[in-house]
């Protein structure tokens, strides 16, 4: 089981700020991949140039591997401070 | 020289008296550098009514902590402190404050410089306002990331 | 942004939460960076027990309000407070408070850290320390000029 | 008449923290090679290199005039902040 969450305007893009994917394995662009084809209307947004992703709490490539039990996180540019 | 982090993420106004002499109190260090950002009134060309903070909890604070011992390890520093405000907030309220202490005063400004610029690129943190337009509607926007906050970080990456 | 400038040259501890409350309060401004210098309790080697400070009045205040101006005419700031004690005073008293608003991150941290390198080596300041030595004798000494400190300042006229 | 202060290590060095000169006309440097002359065992301390002048208040060089009224003052290099 991966958890995927959503952050900022991305979460309300999307309508939802987390999604569970029961049996993934694969890379993280894979796992973008599996996203947007279980939700067309997610790809504009989830593959727009400045999202960046997580895993496990720490910035992340989509060549990066996935595993089971993972953490993924997908969000815009941060705008703190 | 007493080497001592606090990171916060909190829901409620900053205390920059409190933290400041929580910070300074017992450091022995000679120098202390620290800054303050707060919710400005005028941005983008409208008036801005409110701003609200969310964070991606878990990833905020390692990412933070980080930014600490990066900073650690270029310059000698004694107490470390980043508290940042989340959920909503008012005009003027503070959003930030960060607190170094130092032998060094140099040490002390560079690093607090460093961990503000670092914090504004990396941390997770994402600011909405609600801004009201001419006619007097509100409305919420999320803010955009700033190029200028980008090209800051580059300057430490040359060094 | 509203420009306003406050210099202090005092006998008594500073009030480094009162200043900073009157130095944000009704700035406007998103941004403040502060210095606070403190008394080390050690110093080219010797215990200080104690140290006192002296200054030239009159010059001091004109060359502090010299260095706000050129500060001024360098970043576009808000308000800048400089409060600088004199006298004596005990190890951990806080010694110096720069504080400086403006609307941009990096122009509150340069003029903060320009004002600081300007008194440092401009502001008709002398300190000087009661030491005891290892056979626990006490002694008063003149702190002497630092190299580092007139450094530090070179950088400014290079930009 | 012009007053002339002394500061921090060089009041201490001098014994003393302001003198009066009474009638004197000339540059910043004359001044002071009228006190060393005034005072033999003074100019050891007040010709040091690190020495500063000041002229009512700003900085100074021994090529600045002085003229009645004026306030001058002698000091090692500052240590505050």
């Amino acid at each position: 089981m991966v958890k995927v969450l959503f952050f900022a305007r991305l979460r309300q893009q999307l309508g939802r700020e987390e999604t569970i994917l029961a049996d993934f394995s694969g890379s993280l662009g894979d796992l973008r991949e599996t996203l947007c084809e279980q939700h067309p209307d997610w790809r504009p947004h989830l593959q727009r140039e400045d999202i960046r992703m997580a895993l496990n709490h720490a910035l992340a490539n989509t060549g990066d591997r996935v595993r089971a039990g993972d953490e993924v996180a997908f969000f815009p540019p941060v705008t703190g401070g | 020289m007493e080497a001592v982090d606090r990171i916060a993420v909190c829901e409620t106004p900053l205390d920059v008296a409190g933290e400041y002499a929580a910070l300074q109190g017992s450091s022995g260090d000679g120098a202390c550098a620290l800054f303050v950002g707060n919710v400005r009134d005028f941005n983008a060309g409208r008036d801005v009514c409110g701003l609200a903070l969310e964070h991606y909890p878990g990833m905020t604070e390692k990412s933070l902590q980080g930014i600490i011992s990066d900073a650690r390890s270029r310059w000698p520093l004694g107490r470390v402190t980043i508290v940042h405000r989340v959920g909503p907030m008012q005009i003027n309220d503070e959003i930030v404050f960060v607190g170094v202490t130092s032998p060094h005063r140099q040490a002390a400004f560079a690093a607090c410089q460093y961990i503000m610029d670092r914090l504004k690129t990396e941390a997770t943190f994402w600011k909405h306002e609600t801004i009201s337009d001419q006619s007097g509607n509100t409305l919420q926007r999320w803010i955009e990331a700033r190029a200028s906050d980008a090209a800051e970080m580059e300057k430490w990456s040359a060094g």
